[in-house]
């Protein structure tokens, strides 16, 4: 990691951190995934989207926390919320019921039709996974689990996934899927009935990804100042391809840096402030 | 009121070997006390339910009180992996463990048809996800008005609720406040229940729309100051994240883990 | 914000002609002013839902607005009948109306699975009543793990929902207290949500569980001091009991319907 | 109806109100119906029974009303209840929960099983009502509908039924049924899974009637005082039969008249102390 004591040098992490900020807007509600999507969802929150709604399973609408928790159900969390309601409540009136508009989520696999994979890394898998009965049977590393993202994938009328970017990650095919992007074959979403549209876009420390309109492939549509296509190639587990106009995605502002290490200063000091076991 | 006991006598009433078990709070109100006295009193063969096992099933899964465990996402949050569940599910140390596995928004409508005294939970759920392949629980219903395939799984009504709560007042009715995750539902579906609070108090001092849990909706309220530690208990104790952080050395190894049992929980006791 | 109307203004953009509409309120938070309003802008055709379709559903039926009524009690709680909606199901006047009826059970199922995006609610109803054959929307699904047959209606999800609370931050974040009923589950269900409120206030000062609605749940927030009078406000104002024994006089004949309802509504206005 | 300044004279709907209120148990939870269930259930918190937990279908659990409620959703029920939650909570959680032992019920009419009609008054019924469709369809008098009855009697333990007795109330077969008792034939509650054991006691102003344990049929156990089984038949539309050990109600103590009698002033008073239209 570089040292980051000014605005003109920066981490490959933070870029992500705030690139994957920027993707929301201050009229969105957002259902917010722990890790990663928390940290951009609150880097949004305090610099171009005040108002952003931020909305976490375990029951907090609207909550402002002036740290970032380390589990989802921190007590900053309901102590800066409007209200907390149960999670029964959560999952079915204000997910299920259509409230939310950007469900922001992590992974730890992701495949070329941007299916998230939680659940278990096969223990061998000849050709990719494809075969997530076998994969589950046959695990090499068991992940947590689905936790809320199944639902939130098709409850929430689009999806932002934030992952830092690796072959071990990017897989042409999940081990499991634990979540729906686009299905085995791009097409599992076509013609269900209230379901949203999936994933929109797909932010890592060296790019970001949209699925391709027609096949639902995920492409990458703009490259972070200093990466290059090489990179991302020799990153990604299928032959990635790139957009006809590709980007370079606009580099943190000094106050986004500024924001970003606050916070994370912040929740540093507030987390390592307690006792030993 | 035989409705007050101690957390020994508690346990020792209401939880049997070979019960189902829920043990709720939603990252807040973790029920760690009545957990570790489970663990004391060796209960074994328990089916543990819980949307998060976090430490709290880690440690009695090591301890080798359960044989089955039905959750959602299995994890020491913000940390890394539960260490004794999955030597127990890898290698069946200290013994064999059956998993079942769901989504939250499943769990959830589970523990809430549960609640409502139903027979399944009814949601839009699953969709497009592998787990239905690998959870034969998980089925379908169609809707006679629209002819929508809606996913269906069976009510959560386990044999034992156990939660902590902020304060009961002298009659027992207990206040939840905060994060009150599915604790209400656990009490409501479960044929016994146990409830750790901080405190007993004269008056709840209550808005209208409080989550209070009438005393006739509770078996045993047992006194558990700290009960939730190292969760937290709002209004009380804050999360003590350290504790969650070293966790995942002390349970990354068989003899370090049983060190801790040892002087941790054993040694204690007697609340 | 634009979020902040008169009721006048609220009513003219968001209630139309055709429109299915619950005004709700157990009891509690009837939001009267809402319907005087609707009776003044004249509209027409609606379909109504209400689980108490009780006097402002009497007024708004007697004032023509209504073709068709969904309920599951219908009277002057503790008086009598409601004469105009009799007059109208009896003699089609003002206009013919269209009745379906249901349990409270049922309805306040259907209001759940409303507001949680649900076709249909599953609930353990109308068993051995004969309310399932005047009601063709009654089903039923078998549970697949149990074969227990169930019930099973349609969703409630209204156009319009209507409801009264007591207060509203500046950012239009909306407090009920008390009575809650369904006043949730129809702001959450419907397609457009009028809410008025006694008051806006600078803080909502509430505790971590209140029924609080988000801005973002709703479409207009109308301020209508005594907006749920003769019905109550928990905090500012109690039931006007004499009123509804009163109605039953009024109500009872056309003419003095149509005379109340030229000066306690017509006469009346620009809240 | 006669004065009632002394406590050795009482009138018959008193005697009908005391007797409902013993029928409930200090460890009963209650679902309250409005009108003469309401008064006996407060009457018996008042007297015998001051830990009756009652609640009332609009939400309010464990309330401890000062006056009696004129409708189901009175502000005092929720003042001086434990706490308050949702309609569809309430019917979901509590209710159908099986939280409830006793729901206790008015109606307009009866039948000799028990069922119960609030819905239509048929136009003409040659033999009773029996077909409830066409009393629908045909209705001479339109009663308020089923509100929260039809599920209180299928999903709480056990029912208990307070109404006046006449002929018009107590008919052979209901006009309609909105609420089963034992179903037209008596066997309406046969081999149903989680359905409660329904009817157990309906009291009158003339006596108690229960359910006979084989046939379902509504029997009567006890008269009032002054009643005689003349009185009985009169007011019963059909051929009404009277239990081999007949019992004599207890008179109602003179506790009992004070509590009701100090209820329904205090009731008087507040309902009365408000502004005209």
């Amino acid at each position: 990691m570089t040292t980051h004591n000014d605005t003109t040098q920066y981490t490959s992490a933070e870029m992500m951190t705030i690139t994957a900020a920027r993707a929301l807007t201050n009229n969105m509600t957002c259902f917010v995934g722990i890790g990663l999507p928390s940290e951009a969802a609150n880097v949004a929150r305090l610099t171009h989207a005040p108002d952003v709604t931020l909305i976490y399973e375990s029951g907090t609408l609207q909550t402002k926390p002036d740290v970032l928790p380390l589990s989802i159900g921190d007590g900053e969390l309901c102590e800066s919320a409007l209200t907390t309601v149960s999670v029964p409540e959560m999952f079915r009136y204000w997910l299920q019921g259509g409230h939310i508009d950007v469900g922001f989520l992590g992974t730890a696999q992701i495949d070329r039709f941007a299916n998230l994979n939680t659940t278990v890394i096969a223990a061998n898998h000849p050709e990719g996974g494809k075969n997530g009965a076998h994969s589950y049977a046959n695990p090499r590393v068991r992940l947590p689990g689905g936790g809320g993202a199944p639902e939130i994938s098709t409850n929430a009328k689009e999806v932002f996934i934030t992952v830092k970017h690796s072959k071990r990650t990017f897989v042409k095919d999940v081990d499991f899927i634990t979540t729906i992007g686009f299905g085995r074959d791009g097409k599992g979403r076509d013609n269900l009935p209230n379901i949203g549209r999936g994933p929109s876009v797909v932010i890592t420390d060296l790019c970001i990804l949209k699925p391709d309109p027609t096949t639902k492939e995920l492409i990458v549509t703009s490259l972070h100042p200093g990466t290059t296509k090489e990179d991302v190639i020799e990153a990604t587990g299928w032959e990635i391809k790139f957009a006809d106009a590709l980007e370079t995605t606009p580099m943190p502002s000094e106050k986004e840096l500024h924001v970003l290490r606050e916070l994370k200063a912040r929740t540093e000091k507030a987390h390592s402030a307690q006792e030993a076991i | 009121m035989t409705k007050f006991m101690t957390l020994k006598d508690a346990v020792a009433t209401y939880v049997k070997d070979g019960d189902s078990i829920a043990l709720e709070g939603f990252t807040h109100l973790i029920p760690f006390a009545a957990g570790h006295e489970i663990i004391r009193q060796k209960r074994r063969n328990l089916s543990l339910i819980r949307m998060t096992p976090d430490l709290i099933y880690d440690q009695l899964v090591g301890a080798g009180c359960v044989r089955k465990l039905t959750f959602s996402w299995g994890g020491n949050p913000g940390v890394g992996s539960l260490h004794r569940v999955r030597d127990a599910i890898e290698n069946d140390y200290p013994c064999a463990l059956e998993t079942v596995e769901h989504s939250h928004a499943a769990m959830a409508n589970a523990y809430e048809a549960g609640a409502a005294g139903l027979p399944l939970a009814v949601f839009r759920g699953y969709v497009g996800s592998e787990l239905p392949l690998v959870n034969k629980e998980i089925a379908s219903i169609i809707c006679p008005f629209t002819g929508e395939q809606l996913a269906a799984i069976p009510a959560i009504k386990p044999d034992v609720g156990i939660i902590h709560a902020q304060k009961a007042d002298r009659a027992g009715n207990v206040l939840i406040e905060g994060i009150i995750g599915v604790q209400k539902e656990v009490v409501l579906s479960a044929k016994r229940s146990i409830v750790t609070v901080e405190e007993i108090v004269d008056n709840l001092e209550v808005t209208p729309n409080a989550c209070v849990l009438p005393a006739w909706t509770i078996d045993a309220i047992a006194v558990a100051p700290e009960g939730a530690k190292p969760s937290y208990t709002l209004g009380y104790y804050d999360r003590d994240n350290n504790y969650y952080k070293q966790w995942d050395n002390i349970s990354r190894d068989r003899d370090s883990f049983n060190q801790w049992l040892e002087s941790h929980v054993f040694g204690q006791g007697d609340v």
